[in-house]
């Protein structure tokens, strides 16, 4: 029960996925303009990183392992076609604000990288709870930075007006320029809450994690 | 490559050794200044002034938290968040409200100088950072134009840009020159900015090559466009003493960070940013468009650098 | 005229990585030194163009005369892994040179937003396959001009004292900001 | 060569059985999704038309066709549960690609028909240019416009173009217009449908 709820809670804050992983980064700055929108895509990542974990432990021990990127691919790419299907279903204004971004959710590092990471190499539960803990991680950082974006950018949070009523919304956070520069600074303070800490406890102050595109485990496995 | 550690190292660059120190050059650049502002005050009063001194104050004060937060020993006594302060006011209308001057002047400290460590690392000019996020997250309070529609000054580029050469061709060379005209309240002064760049030219503080080449680039542009256009295009003089060119051209261009080091990369450089300014005003929404010129020509800066000699006897310096 | 438009408007005013937030992965991920973002990008530029023309060929052969539409994600996402395969074993063997110098981009490219990105942009916009192509072309060439100006940055900024806890990626990030800001200067234009 | 017939086998099973999955729920949702597309994107457009309606015309929405057999999603209006007037879809060429207009018609008792109004559903226009076809400005000139005569003023009616957005403006009429011809071939078909 310890080593689930380990695997389970690493992904709310040890490694929590875009700001420790720093994974994925295309939907982290491009839907989370608002914190409605980032909420609904890390809904979305949630259903699609818990399902393919699941099945690729479940299929684990019969998909051979030259064919397994491929069959990791076919696995989430299914799901990804479920989630527009059911979005489209069920929150098609939602399916209209997230756009291109759905369909991308395939490529994104996280799914593929904890199949071939964490899946492919543990039981059904433990896969369970990785895809859940790092699913829930993933949408609460997305809603932390949307909601972040949407205070400064419209004014507004969830929709519901938070500032003052002379406010002039900084518009700037929610275009292009403002994402990467939000991300950049919340990395910063995730790195220098991580030094404060050292601090404290008498060590050194060090550099903050790096992005690779080698640590999702995709990008050097060839996919024979 | 590892970053360098400081192992003697107590400052950041520029490092100018020969008696004259870099606080003592950006001090006699702001004084270049001084002729611009004291038109500036002279043409739109004392709300030119409270503009000015509200973000030197802001950028001094915004500098002095930044080093106290990173936890080095501080630097903002060189003067730099002063100039910077004052570069951002120049760019403003003189109606700016006071929220617009603070959160440019703090963003321009911020997001353009120290998040870099301080004076010298920035790649990008810091004023043009926080001018540009300024403008587009507030265009309406950040054009000149439109918020200043109650004054009797004409605003050249802008009428240029909305209403056609027509429009603008009862505006005298002589009126832009004495900075009776609309645009930023301090950018706006082409004669007394003529003047302080020639002060800067004749204290050698600055380079001739970008200057020169920068008001090359909007003449050549301005000349083409003349040439192939069907006579809707203004002339080259127009361009240069209307709105902030001759400002980008002395002051923003020549930033000693992030502009290169080298005569060949200089004169590119300021070719690349006239030639732009003149590409955005003509096929742009932004009718003076000195600052984004700059942006783009700093941001190919270090490509620009590789334009190197090639050292006596070795292979291709490796930039 | 239009196609020149359509360039312009796809390499400058709507920079896949600066204004439509594709690809950010490989961006920070290769933009450390100018040699790796050169090759980067024209991997990119290679796969890109090929994936977008290959994609609209089975959306508009196979998929939507069938009305699968729905299976576009799957149908896209297969086509371009395996192209990916497919390119690297045949410069393996055909022109080793060329293999030398891209063979170590092209596995991070199956996983690369740009290149399914531009397959789907192309299929939204109603593309015809000329446009396809030349649109994909210059997306990848916009990509690789971001790569390259941030890499050269990011070296240069190495020699700098930048605050610990901004260092390497939250850098890169703002530095990617800054740049996207810089390219609000085309707005308006090609439009 | 075990090992290649395994590698076939799992991966062309994996495939099926996504594949039929996909399939079951596309079939499962393919109602809903088709109700919420109406919904939102052409929902707005025939609020513009008929504000003051008490039905839900996406819902009780029917296909009819016209005299070359093609088949339209007509959108009926009531109110007091009294048909009051009919919408659907009609394209003209814009600017950047298709127009969709959305033209509403009022149904008279007395058999004098006229437009309702227009709305726009789809467009790839140049913002603030030609997308202020979309703006009341431009939309309210067809409000109780008869059927016939139709036109810009360049081309002798009465409807004024979006100043600098000719081709926007030409392409909304030539929809109306190709909406008018539809609703006269299907407009005894109205009746039987919806009722009066």
């Amino acid at each position: 029960m310890s080593t689930l709820w380990k695997e389970f809670s690493k992904g709310l804050w040890r490694d929590l996925p875009p700001f420790r992983l720093v994974l994925g980064l295309c939907p982290v700055l491009a839907v989370t303009k608002t914190a409605d929108n980032g909420l609904g895509m890390g809904l979305a990542v949630i259903f699609v990183l818990t399902l393919s974990n699941v099945f690729v432990s479940l299929l684990r021990n019969i998909i051979p392992s030259k064919v397994r990127i491929a069959c990791f691919i076919v696995i989430a790419a299914s799901l990804v076609v479920c989630v527009e299907l059911l979005m489209q279903a069920f929150a098609y204004p939602l399916y209209q604000q997230l756009g291109i971004f759905v369909p991308l959710i395939v490529v994104n590092c996280i799914i593929l990288g904890r199949a071939e990471a964490f899946a492919s190499k543990n039981t059904v539960l433990m896969s369970t709870a990785d895809g859940l803990g790092l699913g829930i991680g993933f949408a609460l950082s997305l809603t932390f930075l949307g909601a972040l974006r949407e205070t400064f950018g419209y004014g507004t949070l969830f929709g519901k007006s938070v500032m003052w009523s002379g406010f002039e919304p900084f518009t700037f956070m929610i275009e292009a320029p403002g994402a990467f520069v939000c991300l950049g600074l919340v990395l910063a303070a995730m790195n220098a809450l991580t030094n404060w800490q050292r601090g404290v406890k008498g060590l050194e102050a060090v550099e903050g994690p790096k992005h690779d595109c080698k640590a999702c485990g995709m990008c050097n496995t060839p996919l024979k | 490559m590892k970053p360098i550690e400081p192992l003697l190292t107590v400052a950041s660059p520029p490092h100018v050794h020969c008696g004259r120190t870099f606080k003592g050059m950006t001090l006699e650049t702001i004084l270049a200044l001084m002729p611009a502002a004291i038109m500036a005050v002279w043409h739109f009063g004392l709300p030119a002034a409270r503009v000015m001194l509200l973000s030197c104050a802001v950028a001094v004060l915004t500098e002095a938290v930044c080093w106290k937060a990173i936890k080095r020993r501080s630097a903002v006594d060189d003067g730099t968040a002063v100039l910077i302060g004052l570069f951002y006011a120049f760019l403003l209308p003189a109606s700016a409200p006071w929220w617009l001057v603070v959160s440019g002047a703090a963003a321009s400290i911020i997001l353009g100088k120290m998040i870099f460590g301080g004076n010298g690392g920035n790649p990008l000019g810091a004023a043009l950072v926080g001018w540009t996020t300024c403008r587009i997250s507030w265009g309406t309070f950040m054009d000149p134009y439109t918020t200043m529609l109650d004054s009797p000054l004409r605003a050249p580029l802008h009428e240029l840009h909305y209403f056609g050469l027509q429009a603008v061709s009862d505006i005298s060379a002589t009126n832009m020159l004495l900075g009776e005209q609309i645009g930023g309240l301090g950018a706006a002064q082409s004669g007394a900015i003529l003047l302080g760049g020639l002060y800067l030219l004749s204290r050698r503080i600055i380079r001739p090559e970008i200057p020169v080449a920068f008001i090359g680039g909007i003449a050549l542009a301005a000349l083409v466009f003349q040439l192939t256009g069907d006579g809707t295009n203004a002339s080259a003089t127009f361009h240069l003493i209307g709105g902030g060119t001759l400002f980008g051209a002395f002051f923003l261009a020549t930033d000693p960070a992030p502009s290169p080091v080298l005569p060949v990369p200089m004169i590119a450089y300021g070719l690349m940013g006239g030639i732009l300014t003149m590409l955005i005003r003509q096929y742009g929404m932004y009718p003076d468009a000195v600052p984004f010129a700059l942006l783009l020509a700093q941001l190919a800066t270090p490509l620009l650098e590789r334009i190197a000699p090639k050292p006596f006897g070795t292979g291709r310096v490796k930039a | 005229m239009d196609y020149f438009l359509l360039v312009i408007g796809a390499i400058f005013v709507n920079n896949i990585v600066l204004a439509q937030y594709l690809g950010n992965c490989p961006f920070i991920g290769t933009s450390k030194e100018t040699g790796v973002a050169i090759g980067m990008g024209f991997a990119v530029v290679f796969v890109a163009t090929m994936a977008a023309t290959i994609t609209w060929l089975v959306q508009k052969n196979l998929l939507a005369p069938n009305d699968l539409g729905y299976l576009q994600t799957i149908a896209f996402i297969l086509v371009i892994a395996s192209l990916v395969q497919f390119v690297e074993i045949f410069l393996k063997k055909m022109v080793p040179p060329l293999y030398n110098s891209l063979g170590i981009f092209l596995p991070l490219i199956t996983t690369n937003c740009a290149v399914l990105g531009i397959a789907i942009i192309c299929q939204r916009e109603e593309f015809t396959l000329v446009q396809t192509v030349v649109y994909s072309i210059a997306s990848g060439a916009g990509f690789m001009l971001a790569l390259v100006v941030l890499a050269s940055i990011r070296e240069r900024l190495d020699m700098v004292r930048i605050p610990i806890a901004l260092r390497g990626t939250p850098m890169a990030l703002i530095m990617a900001g800054l740049m996207s800001l810089a390219f609000f200067a085309f707005k308006g234009m090609a439009a | 060569m075990m090992e290649m017939i395994r590698m076939v086998l799992v991966l062309s099973l994996i495939c099926g059985a996504s594949g039929f999955t996909l399939a079951t729920i596309r079939d499962a949702t393919a109602q809903r999704v088709e109700e919420q597309e109406l919904t939102y994107v052409q929902g707005p457009a025939l609020n513009q038309i008929f504000s003051d309606i008490d039905n839900n015309p996406v819902k009780d929405r029917a296909r009819i066709a016209d005299a070359q057999g093609q088949e339209h999603i007509v959108f009926p209006a009531r109110k007091d549960g009294k048909l009051v007037g009919v919408a659907f879809q009609s394209f003209g060429k814009g600017f950047g690609g298709d127009l969709g207009i959305m033209v509403g018609f009022a149904v008279d008792q007395g058999g004098k028909n006229e437009l309702a109004g227009i709305g726009v559903t789809t467009m790839k226009e140049t913002p603030g240019v030609g997308t202020r076809i979309t703006e009341g400005d431009f939309r309210n000139q067809f409000v109780s416009h008869p059927l016939d005569d139709v036109a810009l003023k360049s081309g002798g009616g009465d409807i004024a173009a979006v100043s600098g957005a000719t081709v926007s403006s030409t392409g909304a009429v030539a929809a109306v217009n190709h909406a008018i011809k539809t609703f006269n071939e299907i407009k005894d078909k109205i009746p039987s449908e919806f009722g009066s």
